[in-house]
């Protein structure tokens, strides 16, 4: 099969999807001539046009906005903000309209909308262009929380998301645009909230997101030559989450460690181990629940402390390798 | 314009034009509209005294001018046919003028499954999305931004369609007003951006909040048309409305209109209204209440006799009472049925 | 001891505050003549003068902006956020400023600030006024986050974090505003980051915030009568979470049932769960851990549905109840 | 104001009016910052492609004169002396006109221990509250609701301070911008906000994101004074920003002043620039260079000699010699400290 990178893959999806359909059309800021921060959307203006792919001024709750009138109206957008940090800036028009709008319609209206951001460090911008914030997202109802980890996943879910009725938050990393994978070159969609099991182990599950599935499938390889079988599983879709194969995966290693480069603290990491410690899985546990996460601290511009904040390929070995061992 | 002013030569020259242009029989509608929703707000008034219904509410009661001259300058129908309506939490008159039914608001301020929203909204998030109004907002200027996307939907759709969004002179004060009326205007989007200035925000006199004469003036620094009538004359209202509509669908853009009007009643229901005297709310009410100046107009005119108009007040109760009456006959929601309507 | 309500005591904090200490002001909307919305600083404008209770136009970034601009350059600010929901429009500022501002300068600086707001449902209020979104910063370094269930813990959290140098997210409820309780009359700080055994058990730990302490303590007394004892904790201080009394009272109890009021999913539940479940308390667990919480949508207008959405004390029963019966 | 207007009868009868305020020295010292900002930034653009530091940074060569010019306006002090700066991404000469120490700057540009942050906050981030500096933002806008605060600080602890926040074009269609505005208005806030109008937001030209033709024309929305000069003109900044200072200690209230200015480099890093053509850029070097204009100025009216002029050109790239090898020669952060500095 073809390969692409990830942010090739994106604008593959978002191609494809603007050639079907009229009703979609992309937003945000710099994604026309510039094509985006990252790359994402280069090339589509000229494509599609000013009217379709659509520069706004520095404006994200007018862009955040604009997609919930024009997903109200029989529109599909997909805006992007340009950081996921700057979501902030976005949050009511999130939160307390798109996400609500529907229910407190009493469901006689629909917000099909696409909001794409890259989340994650390792860029050395520093503490305001390096936030994870999905599970302030995870936490309100009305919303759905993608997160691709891989090129494939990436134009699958992108497409899903697009075609989906509901207000998506649809989350890249920055570190896995260039990342390069198997991409089909036809449109295909992977259905939102299928928690997928990327490696086969029987001794600990690691449910890992986004760039994490990647450092853990290569701490995977390390620990295999120690005999250690780690099963990998990612959500990829945090809301609404499939758990079934997380809670199975668990019953069968007895051993669970979650990782994602959120802060640990009111992270996804504490509704996937509530979610374990809460079901069938609890009397099979051999071990205490792991989470592996950020640092409590905002992220950091010097390199070497930027890299410690969150966690990498050798902590993921540590963890798991200590999990392992112990014995209930 | 107060009372004295209602047959000044402006007030009449405006008045002859618009029943040519309309007829009288709108005009009188106009009048009927404007005693419906007046008697919606005080029957919802008392509902809410009498432990009938909880929550809070928001009562437009001496702004039913603005309601009523804005919505009859657009285009009530469904689908790509008819405008779009975008309003915030003192939006009964609104709704009301849009043409919704009366039950079904009534039955939603009720809680009932019979309602706009199923009972899931309350007065606060009153929509009725087949009419093209898509919703009242409880939060100040919530709406704003999202009648930029309505106006690029509308645009890339390609209709002749225009959205009217109403809110608040609090609202001007929100950061997503100004990304909004900039949006709008550099995309040249067809929406009317339509500022209720009832005087006070809450508690917060205009004059304490802005450092402006009218807000109406910030439209220079959008490059968009800006002005100011008198919200308490829905000729006026209606004339405005209408120009900036006939801009829109001439592909010329936003206009920011100001209507200077007055809440008679508290902000909601918990206001002691220690910001203002009582001696002003008076002063409107007798001098410029927007509901009197048009029936002495129509009255003097002879459009309608005294008792006719007086009739009127009495037909709007009997639709009010009608729609109580229905809302009590219905059901609660099914509480089985909780987490309906989340996702689609 | 002197009775006051939670809104009395919260005002006598803020009163007994400004009357020492000229660098303390308010500032939000309709705080002065209106006295708030829940009359928390009612006549406080009369004592003090416009300078220092400060009424604001509608601008929700702005007041979080001025607490921070002041905290910076030598005062301590009091904001008042009217609805908790209306936070998502100050995100930015309080996230990506008052949070980093401190770590991002190399720990030169320091901010601060409280801002008070009521969160939580039960008033008919509806989606877009009733929101609990503490569990967002958490998640953030650099804020705290201090939720008061009683009159007296309100007036002495309140007076330390007025005096503590960081950002703190003061979630006050609307149901609680009336609610009374012993409170002194002097000053006195009740420290963060302490968390409190409200009641003592040995059956079930019920750890619970804000209102869902009040609810709590109802349902021990019923289930008393059963012959079942719950053990309350308050943690009182959601960050920095003091965890250690939460993790001795499972080990001496075995059972762990997390009550808030915020949607479940995504919640501050999930961190509570992960603590127990990652501790060594998870040796002791003789049932799995249970959340009671939110349901997964926005809160309804209709009573009755606004009701059966959060938890109420007949839940709290019936799940402590279940819990205590549960073997392992 | 091209190069040829630099002996303007204007250019020049401001020019005399401030030699005599200010002195010689003072210019020259004024020059002398332009070139060490310019000289900083060229070096920090060639380090950043030896691979010596990471992340990304913005550059603003071609806008010296705004940085200098308004800084050389205000009181640069400590505690309440001093007046107070904030800035936002594209900051590095408003950082060294404010007359921190190249050196800090420099180690925190690389990460190091030295450096202004400690290696925490890097080039968008760089603050140095012990002189009133409180330091540059990466968020759009977001230290201009920040200014508020510290307006508001100054008028209650009752001193004759002033707030300068500078920012970029694209930060004024914020909504934070606009209720920043407006509260300092009304308040009477002395607050300058100076927003540099480079003619782009990243690859937004001004024209495609405004619907006016000045910025400044926003202030008329919320009744303050607003003007906009020419930014690489380094006397006109600094006569309007010391007025605004002046009006601001008065009890005037804020002032928004719009400085048209140009930047040479890309946005950032990873720039492409395939919104503007090569030609544009080379005008506004060849012609309206604000290092060139005010060096040929202090040259042709006899304060420096040609000879002095370059000599200060190469004194900029010495200090920037010294700072970097300082910043070599610094520890970088150490690892166990990680958790150090979030909480006071
Ligand atoms: C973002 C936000 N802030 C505050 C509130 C609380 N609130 C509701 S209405 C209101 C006053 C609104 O004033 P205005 O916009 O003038 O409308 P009016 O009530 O006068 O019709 C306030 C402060 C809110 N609902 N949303
Ligand atoms: C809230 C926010 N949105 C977007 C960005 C990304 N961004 C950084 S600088 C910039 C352009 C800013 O333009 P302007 O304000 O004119 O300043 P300039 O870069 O021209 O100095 C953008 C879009 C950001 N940092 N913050
Ligand atoms: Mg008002
Ligand atoms: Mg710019």
């Amino acid at each position: 099969m073809r390969e692409l990178s990830y942010a090739e893959a994106l604008r593959e999806g978002l191609r494809q999807m603007m050639e079907t359909d009229p009703s979609i059309f992309l937003i945000g800021e710099d994604i026309g001539v510039y094509g985006g921060a990252f790359g994402v959307t280069a090339g589509l203006i000229d494509q599609f046009g000013g009217q379709r792919v659509i520069d706004t001024p520095i404006s994200e709750a007018g862009i955040a906005g604009a997609c919930i009138g024009a997903a109200l109206t029989g529109m599909r957008p997909v805006g992007e903000i340009q950081f996921m940090d700057f979501v902030t800036l976005s949050m009511e028009q999130l939160v307390l309209q798109a996400a609500k709008v529907r229910f407190m319609f009493g469901g006689k209206a629909k917000v099909p909308m696409v909001l794409r951001m890259p989340g994650g460090s390792g860029t050395g911008a520093a503490a305001q262009h390096s936030e994870s914030l999905e599970n302030w997202f995870v936490h309100v109802p009305g919303l759905k929380v993608v997160m691709p980890a891989t090129p494939y996943d990436a134009k699958g879910l992108l497409i899903s998301a697009i075609y989906d009725d509901n207000p998506v938050i649809f989350v890249e990393h920055k570190l896995l645009y260039k990342t390069k994978g198997d991409v089909p070159e036809k449109p295909y969609r992977i259905p939102l909230s299928q928690t997928h099991v990327v490696r086969q182990g029987q001794h600990v599950t690691v449910i890992a997101t986004s760039i994490m599935v990647t450092r853990a499938l290569a701490a995977a390889d390390a620990l295999a030559k120690e005999g250690i079988e780690l099963e990998i599983i990612d959500p990829r879709t945090l809301k609404p989450l499939d758990d079934a194969p997380i809670i199975e995966s668990v019953k069968k290693t007895g051993r669970a460690l979650i990782v994602h480069e959120a802060v640990e603290i009111g992270g996804f990491g504490g509704e996937i181990a509530a979610r374990i410690a809460g079901s069938e899985a609890f009397d099979y546990l051999e071990a205490p629940i792991r989470r592996l996460a950020g640092l409590d601290i905002p992220i950091p511009y010097n390199r070497e402390l930027e890299r410690n904040t969150v966690p990498q390929i050798e902590n993921i070995i540590h963890e798991a390798r200590k999990l392992a061992q112990t014995a209930y | 314009m107060t009372m004295k002013d209602v047959l000044s030569p402006t007030a009449l020259s405006l008045y002859h034009e618009l029943l040519e242009t309309l007829g009288p029989e709108a005009l009188k509608k106009m009048l009927l509209t404007m005693h419906t929703i007046r008697a919606f707000e005080e029957r919802a008034e008392q509902l809410y005294a009498e432990g009938r219904v909880h929550g809070t509410m928001h009562l437009s009661i001496g702004q039913e001018a603005t309601a009523v001259g804005a919505s009859s300058a657009m285009i009530r129908s469904s689908g790509d046919a008819g405008d779009y309506l975008l309003n915030h939490h003192r939006g009964h008159g609104h709704c009301l003028a849009w043409g919704s039914s009366v039950d079904k608001m009534m039955a939603e301020f009720m809680g009932k499954e019979t309602g706009y929203c199923r009972g899931r909204g309350g007065s606060m998030h009153i929509a009725d999305v087949d009419s093209n109004n898509l919703g009242a907002n409880g939060i100040v200027a919530g709406g704003v931004p999202i009648a930029v996307g309505v106006g690029l939907s509308i645009k890339m759709r390609g209709t002749s369609q225009v959205c009217l969004v109403i809110f608040g002179d609090g609202a001007a004060n929100e950061g997503a007003f100004h990304e909004a009326l900039n949006m709008a205007s550099i995309w040249k989007l067809p929406i009317i951006f339509l500022c209720e200035n009832n005087q006070y925000a809450m508690s917060m006199p205009y004059p304490k909040a802005f450092n402006i004469e009218k807000i109406s003036q910030r439209a220079a620094g959008y490059g968009i048309h800006g002005e100011t009538v008198d919200g308490n004359d829905v000729l006026a209202v209606y004339k405005a409305v209408s120009e900036a509509a006939q801009r829109a669908r001439n592909g010329e853009g936003p206009s920011l209109i100001e209507s200077i009007t007055y809440r008679y009643k508290g902000h909601s229901k918990s206001d002691k209204q220690a910001y203002r005297t009582r001696e002003e709310v008076q002063d409107w009410r007798d001098n410029r209440d927007p509901i009197m100046r048009f029936n002495a107009l129509l009255v003097r005119t002879g459009v309608i006799t005294e008792a006719e108009g007086e009739g009127m007040r009495e037909q709007a109760v009997e639709i009010i009472d009608r729609a109580v009456a229905f809302s009590e006959a219905s059901p609660d929601p099914d509480l089985k049925m909780i987490m309906d309507g989340v996702y689609a």
